[in-house]
């Protein structure tokens, strides 16, 4: 696993994530192309089986980036998914997967640099982590 | 309403590991309303258990449905279809969901995902505490509307132990005292007269006590 | 809106705002007019509005694309109905008075019928010398538009050149060209006047000592800007013009032609060249290659504007460009190489200094255009010596002539945030004199009718942008496109250019039509600043506006991995699929509305808080001014005089006064904020007031955040330790206070920079190097002996104010630079203040007793009240604790929360005349956003499926506004109106009984099939 | 008399009564039982034995009082209704009976919670005051709960337990006053430390006559160590420690704790004695039961009368 690519879903909130990765690519900051972002209102909106099926269909490490504590646009959004990520990660350590897998990251609208950093960060960690054990088990096929 | 919480996610994988095809059904009722066996939460499980035996290399298909109420027959019925396209059937409602599955497709294994704990009410969001044992004797026009048999630890019929701390059950400070309750129900009520009665040995009959029991309505049955 | 070529004869019964000047001042005060609902007319000479700003490859700070940013503010512009776009007209005449003008107009014929003229380019490919525009270097741009998205997006035929009309036309297979055009006169009754009609750049051919023009490879800064540029000569590549290759060494020179005393020479400073210079140098390393060599020659780095010093840090410390603090006197060229030798001296140096360069730039200013001189006589207005419009300090964007205002860099020389301001509050002034038609509705539904796509099955159009060479030199954009075309369901897949040029637009327009699209995906820059657009496009053919999905491939990919184009592109296509499995979940949504309070708040009751609400009361608005302190007047109550004398004392006292006497304004001193809530449109803010701290909700549809900065105190060279050292303002009020006193003196020592452009506050507080300049005026004016050194580090007298530079100079000020890493030393012994410096001209430490020391010591951010503010509101702030905007560039006084707007110290140091400015720019922008009855709010609302609700309460419960019920019904409805959108009682329902609208979980969960390849 | 009981008789003839208990072992120990019965013997009126402690197990109660009753001392059967339903506990009062044991505590007994068999099943049945009926009624009515007529009823002398320092504090005057309605004869109370509020409740008591139907024994229970006493104060539901006895123990050195326990617990009786309503002691002294004589003796109680 040489070449390892981690695919990397990132559920960033419109008001705070997806704005800091829109900033992190005015000014250029490079971070991993691993990364693909999926726009939602709130991370509130992120439900676990979002989570869950983006695994499933063959993400190798998922995040959910909202606002920082006390920021989010609709009071209390980002503690709710931060709740809801802790309990996937309790859920795939349950069945044998790695609860590192996914992660609950909060940021400002400003931070186009930690958006690049945080990106480059988890997608390191997958890196370590390896491919999807969905992947790499013998027999997989196409599912969901 | 019936209260439940998902097993333990090894015990759900023990019970399905020998299947390639599991048919998972929630509940639209009880379990849903306490987030154990609903819509979604047939979602997780399902991708969950996919996860799980992805690692392990096998594709397990799981077919999700969720019916309006698992302990009707008519709706169980609507799995018929299934059937044939599963190895065995893993439900996420409570005991009554669960048997009346097992009832209707006597081929199939049914396994219950979820333990089936009480019934309750719910406190506040995700909260759900007992309220209810089913005596079959309701007593709670004598006890100021809270149930001594379902909320005392002890289910003393004649006022609170001397464990009794601050409001508090000796078996736990997050433990209302049930008596407490009831006596400030009853000084609310300005019952408290009634309080010194001697509330008799209770008559276990009409409970589980009687045996299984069951409810006949003879103008409906007939 | 309407190109107008015919005889327009308005009746007076409809007044309305003529703006002359289409670039993007003209084109924001027209905006924020017709927004406001009045309607206005936009004259320019030339044939397409956009300006200076269109021509720039980017912009400071953010060094975005600029087109790319205007664009969708000049299509807004092409969407409002009370509008009036007339390209190629000139006002000859006008009559009247404030509020009843009558203006002669005259537009020259184009040739060409705008209504016809599809852009095809058909004509331009046959007979490129027929046409007329040479933007930048070349004569003949790659197309015969202006620019790729301009507006209108029409050709204009240059009659002197054709030879045979008849052939042109048989080309034009719109059958848009007209052989007989001739001009039109107009006569319009108007209210009002906006002068946006910029300056020119001053043409350094007439500089001997810089090559008179002559040399191949010295091009001025806007020449530069469009070899950079994507849409330019080059196509974007960066060469000399004398042999296409690229330079490895680029120098800048400054000032040239501005704040000199030779002939030619203006002696203001023009305010913006030093960013752009330094601009120029950071995007040719970033953008071309980093070891480029770049080199800055300048006399004051002039950044001064928010955040700009950080720029320069950035420039210096990141990017490696070099400064050097001189002034040039000779380029000379190798004639073999075409290379240029720049010979100059510095302070340190006495000796001359030679260096070649493969390229210079010659950073040039503005310099008014002889027609608008003939312009402002035409329309009686004053000029100043410099022939800018002449304004006053308190009324910063009047002209002498009532019913006229005047905004952008005909009013000083100015950057494009400043004009944008200066364009808000001159829209502001000229809607006050003319009443918003409030019975007109707003018509805006002149969309056809939607059709009906329920039963069809997906048909998709994919388009894709390549942005210049945004997009478009990273990845290659045809190939990503085919790679997508195969997908299932996708029609048409095609890459188009500048996706949201005018051409490009309709391209997308006539596909849907030609395929009976149902479902668009657009690849191109953020959703955040475009969806808007696109989404109008829809609406434009019949489609719901919410069928179409934008792919980020800008922000989101190519911008941030250009380093990895193989890996950029991969992800493209990636991003596309996405794009493409989402989009075909998508649904016909419609919008909800609800109306809006037509309150406003103002925070802060300073100089910019009360003419905020002055302004906002004037035009009808009931307005609630609050402060927490005991009285108005703010910062402003301890500064006596402006560098131009103008008395600040009596200018607040009459404010005040007129304040407290208006009866739209109600005052709250002694007033803190404790909650907010609500929506734009909607707020409720709860307030505790007076001296029982009594609680009142106040209801209002838009904020004002004047809350001001803080004067800045550190303990630094003994302030606060010894009374012979003082700050700017203490100096203020001994000038005026105790002149006697100051006129004692025999020496004073001002130092500059203190606690600013230094690490903790590293921004510099603009405000200073006039107010030092203004004292020493002042101290000189009481006594001519005084002897006054100035320790400083750049001098900033930014515009006009460096006549006063000037002025003090000749008064016999001394000037002395000092570096950051050896400042001066203020020292007392036995009673007598010495200051001991590196005077780097001498060459040596030179020791001054000094009567007076005066620290320069500014602003600095009132920290604990706008972050208590921030908290409260959910509005962002930069580092340094200051307001931050929703756009640096664009949209300078709204916030990112709608509703939201700040004006003065709040948002960054300036002085009195600025903080008028944006007060009168947040009023003209909140009036804007007030004078519309209702405030849609989207169609991103959460929907429940009764049939599967279990009434179970967890949306109930979970929502954080309240909103959910369980109706009579038995499950749960929500309210669209009241619903915000955030989804949580999406994700939390057990029943999976609720979706949210726009997000639903069959598009997100599609988007994760489109992701990874399962596409079905 | 309505029984043969000792302490029925010592109560009648007015004297102050002294009981005290003795936990059986965790294993089929007679001996065991034996030593500790011996210490009590000739300084109390009553040895309470108990039943399955704190939830853990040990001998059954029953067992451990034929013993005892064997030594010739006089044993108080405890009885819980944790662990048996009616049925059980009826026909071990007629064992118990058929060995001459005449004396028993009516309890609802500790949570298994807090015992060695959380898991257990939890059977409460009856609850303490419906034991005592029970109880009753086959003493008096020769009446099994169910209505049946017993051959040869048991005679029992009833107690139960009252922790006057247990919430809610109002309540508990009038639960006693529930146990008095029920037939109790005499009531053990919960280990007494805070003795202001304990004179409060005996107020109360007297005020309500009950101190006139029933024969109260102040609990009493000597602290080993300044530790027991915090754990005692901090830990043990319902119970009421004041901080100033908790001080007293730490004031002394580790070795004289010992000694100042005894002396708080004989100054304690010595001022309850003095209360209106008291008609003797309990004395539990855990673990401890040497010390039982002479907590006795210095509190003036020894020697025992007899009846």
């Amino acid at each position: 696993m040489e070449n390892f690519e981690p695919e990397i879903v990132a559920f960033c909130c419109h008001y705070c994530a997806y704005t800091a990765a829109d900033m992190a690519g005015s000014k250029r900051l490079s971070y991993p192309p691993n990364v693909k972002i999926i726009r939602v209102p709130c991370t509130g909106k992120v439900d676990a089986i979002h989570i869950m099926k983006a695994l499933l269909k063959g993400a190798d490490g998922v995040y959910v980036a909202g606002c920082l504590e006390g920021d989010c646009h609709f009071k209390n959004g980002n503690i709710r998914a931060a709740h809801r990520v802790a309990y996937v990660q309790k859920m795939l350590n349950d069945i044998g997967w790695d609860g590192e897998r996914v992660e609950m990251i909060t940021m400002s609208a400003g931070m186009g640099e930690r958006f690049a950093q945080t990106a480059k960060e988890f997608t390191e960690k997958i890196r370590q982590l390896g491919p999807s054990p969905a992947k790499t088990a013998a027999g997989q096929a196409a599912v969901g | 309403m019936i209260t439940a919480e998902q097993k333990p996610m090894q015990e759900i994988i023990n019970c399905i590991a020998p299947y390639d095809r599991i048919l998972l059904v929630g509940c639209n009722e009880c379990v849903t309303v306490c987030s154990a066996g609903g819509r979604k939460e047939v979602g997780l499980l399902a991708s969950a258990l996919q996860l799980h035996f992805l690692k392990q290399g096998k594709t397990l298909d799981i077919k999700e449905v969720t019916l309006e109420r698992q302990c009707d027959p008519e709706y169980v019925e609507e799995l018929v279809n299934y059937m044939d396209q599963v190895d065995a059937v893993v439900s996420m409602a409570c005991g009554c969901g669960v048997q009346t599955i097992a009832a209707r497709y006597r081929e199939k294994a049914v396994y219950p995902a979820v333990n089936t704990k009480f019934m309750g009410a719910s406190e506040r969001q995700g909260i759900w505490a007992e309220r209810c044992q089913g005596c079959g004797d309701c007593v709670l026009g004598l006890t100021g509307g809270i149930c001594p048999i379902a909320r005392c630890s002890k289910r003393l019929m004649n006022g609170p132990c001397g464990g009794s701390t601050k409001g508090k059950c000796e078996i736990s400070p997050d433990v209302d005292c049930a008596w407490q309750l009831i006596w400030d129900r009853m000084k609310a009520l300005g019952i408290e007269k009634r309080y010194e009665e001697v509330m008799e040995a209770k008559d276990w009959r009409t409970s589980r006590d009687g045996g299984p029991r069951k409810i006949v309505r003879e103008d409906l049955a007939s | 809106m309407e190109e107008r070529n015919d005889i327009v004869n308005e009746p007076s019964a409809h007044p309305k705002v003529l703006v002359i000047g289409g670039g993007v001042g003209g084109i924001r005060a027209a905006l924020d007019l017709a927004e406001s609902r009045r309607n206005v007319v936009l004259i320019d000479k030339a044939y397409a509005i956009g300006g200076l700003m269109t021509q720039l490859d980017r912009t400071f700070p953010t060094n975005n694309c600029d087109l790319c940013t205007v664009s969708p503010d000049l299509s807004e512009s092409g969407r409002q109905h009370r509008m009036e776009l007339m390209p190629m007209t000139t006002l000859v005449d006008i009559q009247g008075e404030a509020g009843n003008f009558t203006v002669t107009l005259e537009t020259a014929p184009r040739h060409i019928d705008v209504s016809k003229c599809t852009a095809c380019g058909e004509c331009v490919a046959k007979y490129p010398d027929w046409v007329r525009f040479t933007p930048g270097l070349d004569p003949r741009a790659p197309t015969c538009m202006r620019y790729p998205q301009a507006t209108p997006f029409a050709f204009s035929v240059d009659m002197e050149k054709v030879e045979d009309i008849k052939a042109l036309q048989a080309v034009c297979r719109a059958e848009a060209i007209l052989s007989d055009d001739q001009p039109k006169t107009a006569t319009v009754n108007i209210a009002s006047v906006v002068l946006s009609v910029g300056a020119e750049l001053f043409d350094p051919a007439v500089l001997d000592h810089f090559g008179g023009g002559q040399l191949a490879n010295v091009v001025t800064g806007l020449q530069y800007e469009r070899i950079m540029s994507a849409s330019g000569p080059t196509a974007g590549e960066l060469v000399r013009p004398s042999d296409g290759v690229r330079p490895k060494k680029v120098a800048w020179i400054q000032c040239v032609g501005s704040r000199g005393i030779n002939r030619a020479d203006v002696p203001y400073c023009s305010s913006v060249c030093c960013m752009y210079a330094l601009k120029e140098a950071i995007v040719t390393k970033e953008r071309f290659a980093s070891d480029i060599e770049a080199t800055i020659f300048y006399m004051d780095m002039r950044t001064c504007g928010k955040d700009y010093e950080l720029y320069l840090n950035r420039a210096k410390n990141d990017y490696g460009v070099q400064l050097i603090r001189s002034r040039p006197h000779s380029i000379i060229e190798d004639p073999q190489t075409g290379n240029l030798s720049i010979t100059y001296t510095t302070d340190e140096e006495s000796r001359h200094l030679t260096e070649v360069f493969d390229m210079v730039v010659l950073s040039t200013g503005f310099r008014v255009q002889e027609s608008t001189v003939e312009l402002a006589r035409r329309l009686g207005i004053e000029l100043n010596i410099h022939l800018f419009a002449k304004t006053e300090a308190f009324s910063p964007v009047s002209t002498s002539k009532p019913g006229i205002y005047v905004c952008g860099v005909f009013e000083s020389p100015k950057d494009i945030p400043e004009t944008m301001v200066q364009a808000s509050a001159a829209a502001c002034m000229a809607g006050a004199d003319l009443h918003m038609d409030l019975s007109d509705p707003q018509a805006e539904d002149d969309f056809p009718p939607e059709r009906d796509v329920s039963g069809e099955p997906p048909k998709i159009g994919v388009f894709v942008c390549d942005c210049g060479f945004d997009i478009g030199g990273v990845i290659p954009v045809n190939e990503v496109v085919a790679s997508v075309a195969k997908l299932s369901d996708v029609v048409v897949a095609e890459s188009v250019g500048y996706g949201c040029s005018g051409d490009s637009m309709l391209r997308i327009e006539q596909m849907i039509r030609e395929h009976g699209l149902n479902r668009v995906v657009i690849g191109g820059c953020s959703p955040r600043t475009h969806e808007t657009r696109f989404q109008d496009l829809l609406r434009r053919v019949g489609l719901n506006k919410y069928l179409v999905d934008i792919v980020n491939l800008r922000d989101q990919d190519t911008w941030a991995h250009m380093d990895r184009p193989a890996d950029a592109a991969k992800k493209a296509e990636k991003l596309l699929r996405m794009g493409i499995t989402g989009v075909r979940k998508s649904r016909p949504l419609v919008d909800h509305t609800l109306p809006v309070n037509q309150n406003i708040l103002v925070i802060g009751g300073g100089v910019t808080g009360m003419n905020a609400a002055l302004q906002m009361a004037e035009l009808g608005f009931k307005v609630y001014l609050i402060d927490r302190a005991p009285d108005l007047g703010g910062l402003a109550r301890s500064v006596r005089s402006t560098i131009e004398g103008g008395d600040v004392s009596a200018y607040i006292a009459d404010l005040v006064q007129k304040v407290r006497a208006n009866d739209k304004i109600q005052v709250m001193t002694r007033t803190i904020i404790v909650d907010h809530s609500g929506m734009p449109g909607l707020f409720t803010t709860g307030v505790q007031s007076g001296p029982r701290m009594n609680y009142m909700q106040i209801q209002h549809g838009a904020a004002i955040l004047a809350t001001g900065a803080m004067p800045n105190r550190p303990k630094e060279y003994l302030l606060g330790e010894n009374d012979g050292v003082m700050t700017q303002l203490d100096l203020d009020s001994v000038i005026a206070d105790m002149p006697d006193q100051a006129k004692g003196w025999n020496q004073v020592v001002m130092i500059q920079c203190v606690g600013s452009r230094e690490p903790g506050n590293p921004n510099c507080s603009r405000i200073c190097c006039a107010t030092a300049i203004k004292n020493a005026l002042r101290l000189k004016a009481l006594n001519a002996d005084t002897q006054i050194y100035v320790l400083y580090r750049d001098m900033r007298t930014y515009g006009f104010s460096e006549d006063y530079y000037a002025e003090a100079r000749q008064a016999g000020v001394k000037f002395i630079r000092y570096q950051l890493d050896d400042k001066p030393v203020v020292a007392e012994t036995d009673g007598q203040l010495t200051v001991t410096a590196l005077d780097p001209v001498l060459g040596r430490r030179i020791e001054i007793a000094a009567d007076r020391v005066v620290l320069s010591t500014g602003l600095r951010a009132d920290d604990e009240t706008t972050e208590d503010l921030a908290m409260l509101f959910h509005v962002a702030r930069t580092d340094d604790g200051y307001f931050l905007e929703d756009h640096v560039k664009l949209r300078p006084v709204d916030m990112a929360l709608k509703g939201f707007f700040i004006a003065g110290t709040a948002h960054s140091p300036k002085n009195i005349k600025e903080s008028i400015t944006q007060a009168l720019a947040a009023a003209g922008r909140a009036q804007a956003l007030l004078a519309k009855t209702t405030i849609n709010l989207g169609a991103s609302i959460a929907k429940v499926d009764g049939n599967r609700c279990a009434a179970c309460l967890v949306c109930v419960r979970a929502c954080p506004f309240g909103v959910p019920f369980i109706n009579a019904d038995g499950y749960s409805e929500i309210d669209p109106a009241k619903c915000h959108g955030c989804g949580v009682c999406a994700a939390d329902c057990p029943a999976k009984a609720i979706q949210l609208m726009t997000f639903e979980d069959d598009q997100i969960l599609a988007k994760l099939d489109g992701l990874f390849e399962r596409l079905n | 008399m309505k029984t043969e009981s000792r302490l029925e008789k010592i109560l009648a003839a007015g004297h102050m009564a002294v009981t005290s208990e003795c936990g059986p072992p965790r294993g089929a120990l007679p001996e065991k039982v034996k030593e500790k019965a011996e210490m009590l013997r000739g300084c109390v009126d009553g040895i309470n034995v108990t039943d399955n402690q704190t939830a853990m197990v040990r001998m059954s109660s029953t067992a451990a009082c034929i013993i005892i009753k064997q030594m010739g001392l006089d044993p108080i059967l405890q009885m819980v209704t944790r662990d048996r339903n009616r049925l059980a506990l009826q026909s071990d009062i007629i064992g118990a009976y058929a060995f001459g044991i005449n004396t028993m505590l009516c309890l609802s007994g500790d949570h298994p919670r807090f015992g060695d068999h959380p898991m257990a099943a939890n059977v409460y049945d009856l609850d303490s005051v419906q034991l005592i009926q029970t109880v009753k009624k086959m003493r008096d009515e020769g009446k099994f709960q169910g209505g049946a007529d017993i051959a040869n009823a048991p005679k029992m002398f009833i107690g139960a337990a009252a922790n006057p320092f247990a919430d809610p504090f109002e309540l508990r005057v009038m639960r006693l006053a529930k146990k008095v309605n029920a037939g109790v004869d005499f009531i053990q109370t919960q280990c007494i430390f805070n003795l202001d509020k304990f004179e409060l409740y005996m107020k109360q008591v007297c005020d309500r006559g009950l101190h006139e139907k029933v024969a109260i024994l102040a609990g009493i229970t000597p602290m080993k160590t300044a530790g027991a006493a915090r754990y005692m104060k901090n830990k043990v539901p319902g119970m009421d420690v004041p901080d100033e006895i908790v001080k007293r123990m730490e004031g002394q050195p580790k070795e004289k704790q010992a000694e100042e326990g005894v002396k708080i617990a004989v100054e304690a009786m010595q001022r309850i004695k003095e209360m209106p309503g008291v008609r003797g002691f309990h004395i539990m002294a855990i673990e401890w039961e040497q010390k039982v004589p002479e907590i006795v003796e210095r509190a003036g109680l020894l020697p025992r009368p007899e009846v």
